[in-house]
Formats: structure tokens, C-alpha cells, sequence
């Protein structure tokens, strides 16, 4: 199907060019404007593998609720100077060249030893209505790690919590 | 054709894209109307006129505001940030518009009916807070800035309750598509406000809050911050926050009107008695007499303008609602026009009747405080919510395993959960412990001594 | 559908440029912000192996991975708020409070 | 919204995080200051934890303009202090003149004025109620009241031609005689009056959201209520039974039988309630008077130059808003010495630090509507 993968190569391009904007942005603001955006062209893709159940949660908890977060405190803690600021840190070439070094091993490690596993394309059958799926196996299968992380959500909310209040 | 596209493929996307067209289109007019009855029924209510001035009746108004919107001048503050400044608005009816796509006017008229299309459309009006924060955050303007971060705050807080609210309601449903929880309340001939009043409620009343109406508007009190996260904002933009906030009125209406009131159905279409000897069939009837009801009270305003051309501009009027009124009594002949015409007339009457709701409420209260708005929704609402959705899931059960009747479980449901009502608004009603500074610990008072 | 290595290239690529924001800027909350983009790159293979399999069960790890990220940010933000108190700012080589 | 911090650390400017005190600016040109008031509040995150008022901007002199003027020039000056309830303001500087001359108005025109006056007082407070509601929120509320304050300005029309600055009374008593059909337009209005209070109150008294609002916000105990000097409304909301109608009775109100009420906990909603009753009696007293107007003179024989002896007055009257005083200096000439003038908006605004104290920002709006100033009187 032609419109599959136009829609992947669209999804891609904007996922990346905005990531890559993401991480160059001086300003944070802006920086969180184009996560936003690679988070949505990641839902796309979602979208596009007919997983969405994901693609609601995307954008219902990165979306509408993380990155509110991460707007929310970049306002409240908004420098003015930060600005003005040398945005990279010292080392930052070095880092930068061992990160691309790291993704070039990454390449030729999945060129070389790819054909060990057995990747394929997917079958062309649509998959099954993927919300009611998705739910009976997390609340069957994956019960414990369910309520573990629901856990790990409280404990997390208490640590917030504690962390940003002013006086205990 | 190119790129190996056949005609069978696209054939399936032009329906839709009809449809999205329309909606495009004709949404603004719609928002346009609904301020003009906004202000019609306001200045009904507070014993004067409305407007009167632009076409008979102010029927034009919409028209002339649109105008005046598009040709004003378009300010941008000098230190804004001019990319987000241009972005945020853009955004805000962006989100606004696309919750359209999944929210059934009709049996037929609906763009794309999802399989987890209520959560496609809480997700999407969850991203128009994005418009509103970035769009403080970029006036650069102390005003903005604190309404965006307030309207920011009061839409997370509200949405968990709103959220919770719809979930009880699709248990009942057992889908999360649109469609199916219209078709649910066909088949179980019940709508769900009867069965769930409680989550209709505080659905009610969170999304008043969601889309920032009196009382809970806030973000824009104008006795205390101007205009909230709009004040910078002129002209064609700021039009675009206003298009934003009557089609996210519309939006939440939609969902309730799906969710609880039964979508696109007829009131008592479940029931084929006889009333006085009459079947209730004959409510079918009503679109058509309805709108041949207003072509005659129009005609008879018109008779009385005074000048040629208001005359017309009503005639006008007239002749619009004796075309609809045929429509609606001409489908009554076709079986297969007759759901899809007849529903969308009911969707939007029953989406009329939850606005003027939202109308009603603006009128009459006073503005919440912004720590009362908080400790509503975080003390009563949510709790409330809550135990709302197990008293339904416990109801459901009862009903499902252990066969009671649907009616005595709900009930038995629903009183549970009025007196945790009763015991929350008791609890709310204690007076809160407001520790005020101690006269000592203050500095002294006295002019001068503010720097 | 289109092979999975297109996924696992995409995934690749925005993983690397998720790494290179940790390791390259300052602020805080942007180094947050990528390690939110590698999570991201993450799902993206999740996702794409669950439907290269057809089981839903890649999108159960995506969904905890969402949960996890969910809390790190909720932990993250309030470290930098709690830290921004007492020393005004977002500069990760600034928070040098341990050294001497 | 003016932030600035208190900022020793110079590096941090403008944060909403790391301020602890910000200084916010409201007015002079703010929509719910009633005028030109500027409020400067120092804040304590959302609490007020001092405020202070800047007053000036309607500054007219007033005073210095009556020592140029002879005593019935000077008269409808006085109009323009309090301009939503300009009658009140006539009453108290003619009578404070006329018992500067040992003069006294003749009994109907005492009866007039006191039906005029207390119709003003309600026109005053259907001002207050209709902008205090709109402030907290309410809309609706504004438009009925200032329906009714309609009917009022009609009759002051009616009677004297003007509607705002009416300049109703003259030193000695009246210049108008009565219209026909004065008692029967006052009649009915105050018949009518009855079910719109009723009106108002079903809008506000028991919503929920007004007893939010308004219960347990700008408290003022009574002791500094006294200690501040303020009168009116707002006294009598902090418990103190005082009221200048009773207690030294002027025009008529010896006649008449009326309540003064009271509230017990001296906050915002008390002086709603102590308003919306007031409104009530003022209703009792002009159906009293109504009933029995003394027929006779209506202007004392005071002749067309006033030259009163050599000597001082200080006289009072309950205007709507509290206590309004004049204190004229007479030296013998056409022209009073010095006047001087005490008015109940600017003594009653002092008390606003003590109400806004550890209140929160957004019951300041509250605060400043509930004291019901005007700042034409502030300043003068």
C-alpha cells in the first residue's frame, strides 16, 4: 500500500526534524513546542501500525499530560538570562561525536548480524479492534506489573509532592 | 493513476472529507449564531433588548462581527515571541476542530467513526491547552501569562473529572465508540442521563469548566485579570481563540448529547405505544412543525419591520425555515434519508438545549474564587466521581452476574452514591482552616512603607 | 507494511539525537526532554515488533514505558523546582553544590 | 500587573517561583476599582500581606472652592462629591447652613426631603449591589438594579429636572413644590420595591457561590471598626448599632419608625445583608412619609443674601455610604470662611488594609465593592 508508507515517510521526517530542532532550540520553550511535535508524529506512526489504543494514550498521556508538565515548569522557572546563556556545555563536541559514533556501531552492528534474527514485514492482516485487546491482556497477563507500576505512580506522586512543596 | 492509487481506495475517503468540508465551513457561522443567542437570551434574562441595530432582530450581527474581526488591525506586542505569538491560536482552533472528526451528527454523518473514538476526542481537547499556555506565555505580559498558567491549571484539574465521568458512562455502553454508545442506549432504550445521572452532572459541570465559561471563567475574570491569556491578542487571532471556545463548547456539548442524552435519537424512540390514541410515532412530526413554527413567528416579525430592506433580510429568514421544515417533512417519505436528516436535527437540538445550559449558568452565579474552583474540583468533584464510577461498574455487575434488574441496581447505585453527595458537600461546608499571619509577624502598616 | 528496519532506523535516529541532547546541553529540563525522545525511540521499536508479531503485548511494555515516563518527569520537575528555590538555575554544570 | 521583586539578588528579575513578595499594582485604571483608585498590595504568594491605598486622582478641590463662593452658590458643588447619591450630599450642607443661620425648614419641606433622601439611599445602594455583584461575577444583578434606580432618577426628573446632580434642596427648604402625582409615583415604586429586592436576593443571598465569595472575607471587628472612625453600612455590619438617623435625628426621621439592622461578623456578606434590609426601611420610611405630607411653606422666610454670624457648625447626616459631615467657618461675610467636609467613602476606605490583610488577591476586587466608595467623594 502506497499510503502506508507515505504516511510512515511523512510521520519520520517530521518525528526526526523536529526532534533535531528539539535538542538545537535555545529557547526552552521552543524546545518543548517541537517535542510536542516529534511526540505527535510519533503517535502518527502508532496510527499507522494500527495500534490506536497507543495512539490515544500518546497523546492523552505524553501530550496532553507530561509535556503540560514540562511546559508548566519551564514557565514557572522561565530565565530570561538562561537565554542569553552559552546553550551547549564544554564537552559538548566530544559528547556529540561519541553519540554519532555509538548510533554508526549501532548501524553496522544491525547491517552485519540483522539477518541472525528474523525480521520481517508484518502480515498484511489488519489487526483486531486493538482497544478491548489491549485490555484484556493487561489485566490478565500483566496483571502484577500493572499494579506495580500503579505503585510506582504513587510513589512517584508522593516524591513530587514532597519535593516541590515550599514547607512540610 | 500515479503512485499505484487505485480509485477504490480513495473512493472510501470522499464521504468524509464532504463531510470534515462542511463542518469546516459552516462551524464558524454556527459559533457566529451562538454568540448572537448568547446575548439575545443574556439580554432576555436581564430585561432588555439584545442587539437590535444590524439586520432585524440583530440577525445580521454575527455577519458584521465577523467583518469588523477580519479587518481590524492585527497587533504584535513588540517583545513577543512572534513564532508562538503567530502558533498558539492556530492551535487552539486546530484542536477545537479536529475532535469534530469522530463526534456523530447523525446515523450517517460522522467523518470517521473510530473504535476508541471517545478517548481520539478527550485526547484532542486535551492538546487545546497548548493554544492557551503558549499564547500566554508568548504576549510576554504578566496578565497572560498568570491566565494562561490559571486556565492551564483549571483544565488539568477538571478534564480527571470530566474523564471520569464519560468512563462510567461507556461501562454502560461497553464501547468507546462514538457510534456504538449512541446504538447502545438504542438497544438498552434507556438514554444514559436516566441511568447515570450523577456522571451527567458532574460532566455538566466540569466541562463548563473545561471550555472556561462563567462561573468558572477565570482565566478571564475582567475585574481581575483583563482578558486572561487573550489580552494581547486583536483582530483575526484573536478571533480564532473566540472560534476556539464556542467550537469547544459545541465539542463538550457533542460528547454529552452522545454520551448521555442519546446522540442522534428521537426523545421516546424506544417506545411504540399509544398516547391518548396516538402513536409517539407522530413525534416525528416535530422537526418539520418546529421549523415551520419559526417561518411563521418570522414572518409575522418581518410583517412588523418598518423599513423595506430589514423586511427582506427577515423574509430571508423566513424563506430558510420553510426550505429546512420541507426537508425535514420530505425525508419523512424516504426510509433511507429519514435517520440521517431527522438525526442530525436532534443532535443539534439536544446540543442547543446543553448550550443554553452553559447560557443559563453565565447569567446567573457569580465567579468562583480560584482556590474554591480548585477545592471543587479536587474535593468535590473528583471524589464524587469516583465513587460514581464504582457504584455504576457495582451496579453493572449486579445487573450482569447476579441478573437484578437494570433499573433497581441503578438506583441502588445512584442513591449510594447521593449520600457520599450529601456527606462531601457537608464536609465541604465546615469552615477551612485559613491560617492568617498573626498581627505581629506582619510588617507594620502604613503608607510609605510599600517600596 | 513496510519492513521493520524502517522502524528501527527511525527508532535509531531519534534515540542518537536523544543522546546527543543529554549529553551536549545544559538546562535541565531540555536533558529531560531528551530522555523523554529516547523512551520515545524505544516505543516506536515496541510498537513495531508488536505488529510484526500481531500480539499486543509490545504495546503493554509501551504503555509502562509511558508510565515510567510519566513519573520520572513528575520526579524530574519537582527535583529542578525544589533545586530552582534554592539556587536559580537550570544549568546542569551550575548544580555543583556536592563539590568543593 | 506590575511584578517587581524585592530583589537583593539581582540576578533573578522576574520569576513567579522565587518571589516571595511581589508588589502588584491595581488601578488607577482598573476595571473593578469603582473609578480611580490605585491599590499597591504587597503579596505574599496569593495573600495580601499589606496594601496600601493611593488616592488623589478625582482631586477637584472642592473645599477651596467654597470659601470663593456664597453660601447657595456653593450648593450644587456639593452635588458632584458623591455623584450617586448627589441628594444626600444637598441635605447635609443645607442643613449644616441652615443651622449655621438658627433657620429651620418648614415641615413639608422637611417631609420632602426626607422621602427624596431616602429614595436616593436606595438608588445608591441598587448602584452598589448591581456593580459589587457584577465585580464578584454575577451579571445579571447589575442590569435589574439599575432598572429600578431608573424609576428613581424619573421621579428626581420629574421632580426637579436633573437625574444625576440633582441640586434638589435649597438652604431654607425646598425651591419645587411637589409634583401631581408625586405621592402616587412614590407609592407605587415602593409598592413595586418590595418583590425586586425579593428578586435580588433570590439571585444572590443563598447561591452558594456568593457565600464563598463574600462570607468570612475583609472581616472588621467592631473595635476597629470604632477605632477607624468608620460609619455607615459597614459599621453597622461589624455589630455596632449606630446610625445618625436615630441617633441625632435631622429632617423628619423623629416621625418615623424604622430599624437600623445590624450584622454580627463584620464581613463582606454582612454588609450585603445590612445593606439589602437598609434598602428595606428606607422602603418603610418613604411609605410613611408618603402617607401624611404636611401641607404649608416649603421654603423658611431666610432672605436672598445669607450672611450668618460670625461662629462654626459641625452638622451630620446618615448619607448612604455612612457619616457625611460639614463643618463650615463662617466670618460674618456672604462667603463661608473655611468648609470642610467629611466624607464617608474616603474615612470607610482606611479600613480597607485592615480588611485586605491576609485575604487573598482575588477578594480585593470583593473588598473595594463592599466598602461602596466613590471616589468622587475620596478625593473631593
Amino acid at each position: 500500500m502506497m499510503l502506508d508508507s507515505i504516511l510512515f515517510y511523512f510521520f519520520a521526517a517530521l518525528a526526526v526534524g523536529s526532534a533535531i530542532l528539539m535538542v538545537t532550540r535555545r529557547n526552552a520553550v521552543h524546545s518543548a513546542v517541537f517535542l510536542i511535535s516529534t511526540l505527535l508524529a510519533i503517535a502518527g506512526i502508532f496510527l499507522q501500525l494500527q495500534a490506536e489504543f497507543l495512539f490515544v494514550v500518546q497523546i492523552i498521556l505524553y501530550v496532553g499530560g507530561i509535556m503540560v508538565l514540562f511546559v508548566f515548569v519551564i514557565m514557572l522557572v522561565n530565565l530570561d538570562v538562561a537565554v542569553r546563556q552559552m546553550k551547549f556545555n564544554r564537552q559538548s563536541w566530544v559528547a556529540g561525536l561519541l553519540a554519532l559514533v555509538l548510533g554508526g556501531l549501532a548501524v553496522v552492528v544491525y547491517r552485519s548480524g540483522g539477518g541472525a534474527f528474523n525480521l520481517m514485514g508484518a502480515p498484511a492482516t489488519t489487526m483486531p479492534p486493538n482497544a478491548e485487546q489491549v485490555g484484556t491482556v493487561l489485566f490478565q497477563k500483566y496483571f502484577l506489573p500493572f499494579e506495580i507500576a500503579s505503585i510506582l505512580l504513587l510513589v512517584a506522586m508522593i516524591g513530587a509532592v514532597v519535593m516541590a512543596k515550599r514547607k512540610i | 493513476m500515479p503512485f499505484g492509487i487505485e480509485f477504490d481506495d480513495i473512493r472510501q475517503y470522499i464521504a468524509p472529507v464532504i463531510y470534515a468540508l462542511v463542518i469546516v465551513a459552516v462551524l464558524p457561522l454556527m459559533a457566529g449564531y451562538i454568540v448572537l443567542l448568547e446575548r439575545k437570551v443574556m439580554a432576555h434574562m436581564q430585561a432588555r433588548m439584545g442587539p437590535m441595530r444590524v439586520g432585524p432582530h440583530g440577525l445580521l450581527q454575527p455577519i458584521a462581527d465577523a467583518v469588523k474581526l477580519l479587518l481590524k488591525e492585527d497587533i504584535t506586542p513588540k517583545n513577543a515571541d512572534a513564532l508562538m505569538f503567530w502558533l498558539a491560536p492556530l492551535l487552539s482552533v486546530t484542536m477545537a476542530l479536529l475532535a469534530y472528526a469522530a463526534l456523530p451528527f447523525g446515523p450517517a454523518f460522522q467523518i470517521a467513526d473510530l473504535d476508541v473514538g471517545l478517548l481520539f476526542i478527550l485526547a484532542i481537547s486535551s492538546l487545546g491547552i497548548y493554544g492557551i499556555v503558549l499564547g500566554g506565555w508568548a504576549s510576554n505580559s504578566h496578565y497572560s501569562l498568570l491566565g494562561a498558567l490559571r486556565s492551564a491549571a483549571q483544565l488539568v484539574s477538571y478534564e480527571t473529572a470530566a474523564g471520569l465521568a464519560l468512563v462510567s458512562g461507556l461501562l454502560l455502553g461497553g464501547t468507546l465508540s462514538m457510534k456504538g454508545l449512541v446504538e447502545a442506549q438504542d438497544s438498552q432504550g434507556v438514554w444514559f442521563i436516566f441511568v447515570a445521572p450523577f456522571s451527567f452532572f458532574i460532566y455538566l459541570i466540569a466541562s463548563i469548566a473545561e471550555t472556561n465559561r462563567a462561573p468558572f471563567d477565570l482565566p478571564e475574570a475582567e475585574s481581575e485579570l483583563v482578558a486572561g491569556y487573550m489580552t494581547e491578542y486583536s483582530g483575526f487571532r484573536w478571533s480564532l481563540y473566540f472560534l476556539a471556545e464556542y467550537a469547544n463548547m459545541i465539542v463538550v456539548s457533542g460528547i454529552a448529547v452522545t454520551l448521555f442524552l442519546g446522540g442522534w435519537m428521537r426523545p421516546l424512540s424506544g417506545v411504540h405505544a399509544h398516547i391518548f390514541g396516538l402513536p409517539y410515532e407522530l413525534l416525528d412530526l416535530l422537526p418539520a412543525l418546529i421549523f415551520f413554527g419559526l417561518a411563521a413567528w418570522c414572518t409575522k416579525l418581518a410583517l412588523r419591520q418598518g423599513e423595506q430592506i430589514q423586511k427582506m433580510v427577515m423574509f430571508l429568514f423566513v424563506g430558510l425555515f420553510v426550505v429546512l421544515g420541507a426537508a425535514m417533512a420530505w425525508s419523512l417519505t424516504s426510509t433511507s434519508l429519514m435517520p440521517g436528516i431527522h438525526g442530525a436535527f436532534w443532535f443539534i437540538v439536544k446540543v442547543l438545549v446543553y448550550l443554553y445550559g452553559f447560557l443559563w449558568f453565565r447569567f446567573t452565579f457569580p465567579r468562583y474564587r480560584f482556590d474554591q474552583l480548585m477545592k471543587l474540583g479536587w474535593q468535590f468533584l473528583i471524589p464524587l466521581a469516583l465513587v460514581n464510577l464504582v457504584m455504576i461498574g457495582i451496579g453493572i455487575v449486579l445487573a450482569q452476574q447476579f441478573l437484578w434488574p437494570l433499573s433497581l441496581a441503578m438506583i441502588a447505585a445512584n442513591v449510594v452514591t447521593l449520600i457520599v453527595a450529601f456527606w462531601l458537600v457537608r464536609q465541604g461546608d465546615k469552615p477551612s482552616i485559613v491560617v492568617l499571619p498573626a498581627e505581629d509577624e506582619l510588617p507594620a502598616a502604613g503608607p510609605g512603607e510599600i517600596r | 507494511m513496510l519492513p521493520v528496519s524502517h522502524y528501527i532506523y527511525l527508532s535509531l535516529a531519534l534515540f542518537i539525537i536523544g543522546v546527543i541532547g543529554v549529553l551536549t546541553r545544559r538546562n535541565v529540563i531540555i536533558i529531560l526532554m531528551s530522555i523523554e525522545l529516547i523512551l520515545n525511540a524505544v516505543n516506536i521499536n515496541l510498537m513495531a515488533f508488536s505488529r510484526m508479531w500481531g500480539s499486543v503485548d509490545g504495546q503493554i511494555f509501551a504503555i509502562f514505558i509511558i508510565t515510567d515516563a510519566a513519573a520520572e518527569a513528575a520526579v524530574g520537575l519537582g527535583i529542578i523546582i525544589a533545586f530552582f528555590r534554592n539556587r536559580p538555575t537550570v544549568l546542569a554544570d551550575e548544580m555543583d553544590l556536592l563539590k568543593w | 500587573m506590575d511584578q517587581t521583586r524585592n530583589n537583593s539578588t539581582a540576578e533573578i528579575e522576574t520569576t513567579v517561583l522565587g518571589a516571595d513578595e511581589i508588589i502588584l499594582n491595581m488601578g488607577p485604571q482598573h476595571p473593578s476599582t469603582h473609578g480611580v483608585l490605585r491599590v499597591k498590595l504587597k503579596l505574599d504568594g496569593e495573600r495580601v500581606a499589606a496594601s496600601e491605598c493611593i488616592i488623589g486622582y478625582l482631586h477637584r478641590g472642592v473645599e477651596k472652592i467654597a470659601e470663593h463662593r456664597s453660601y447657595q452658590q456653593f450648593a450644587p458643588y456639593v452635588d458632584r462629591m458623591d455623584y450617586v447619591a448627589a441628594v444626600s450630599n444637598g441635605l447635609g450642607y443645607c442643613e449644616a447652613v441652615e443651622k449655621l443661620l438658627g433657620a429651620e425648614a418648614p415641615p413639608r419641606a422637611r417631609v420632602v426631603r426626607t422621602i427624596l433622601t431616602e429614595l436616593q439611599r436606595i438608588a445608591s445602594h441598587l448602584v452598589w449591589l448591581g456593580t459589587h455583584a457584577l465585580d464578584i461575577g454575577a451579571l445579571t444583578p447589575l442590569f435589574y438594579c439599575f432598572r429600578e434606580r431608573e424609576e428613581i432618577l424619573k421621579i428626581f426628573e420629574k421632580y426637579c429636572g436633573a437625574r444625576l446632580t440633582t441640586h434638589a434642596f435649597r438652604i431654607g427648604g425646598l425651591q419645587y413644590e411637589t409634583y401631581d402625582g408625586f405621592e402616587e409615583e412614590v407609592k407605587r415604586f415602593c409598592e413595586d420595591f418590595s418583590k425586586r429586592i425579593e428578586e435580588y436576593e433570590t439571585l444572590l443571598t443563598e447561591n452558594r457561590i456568593w457565600l464563598g465569595r463574600t462570607k468570612g472575607v475583609g472581616i472588621l471587628n467592631a473595635a476597629d471598626a470604632i477605632a477607624l472612625g468608620v460609619s455607615g453600612p459597614v459599621l453597622r455590619a461589624s455589630g455596632v448599632k449606630w446610625d445618625i438617623r436615630k441617633a441625632a435625628p435631622y429632617a423628619a426621621y423623629d416621625q418615623y419608625k424604622f430599624e437600623i439592622p445590624v450584622g454580627k461578623n463584620g464581613d463582606t456578606y454582612d454588609r450585603y445583608i445590612v445593606r439589602m434590609e437598609e434598602m428595606r426601611q428606607s422602603r418603610l420610611i418613604c411609605l410613611q412619609a408618603i402617607e401624611n405630607i404636611p401641607t404649608g411653606a416649603i421654603m423658611a422666610r431666610i432672605g436672598k443674601v445669607l450672611k450668618p454670624p460670625p461662629g462654626e457648625v459641625y452638622h451630620a447626616i446618615e448619607a448612604p455610604k455612612g457619616e457625611l459631615g460639614y463643618y463650615i467657618v463662617s466670618d460674618g461675610t456672604t462667603q463661608p470662611y473655611r468648609v470642610r467636609v467629611r466624607p464617608p467613602s474616603f474615612i470607610n476606605l482606611q479600613a480597607f488594609d485592615k480588611m485586605a490583610r491576609g485575604s487573598l488577591v482575588a477578594d480585593v476586587v470583593a473588598i473595594i465593592g463592599t466598602i461602596d466608595i466613590v471616589l468622587g467623594e475620596v478625593d473631593r
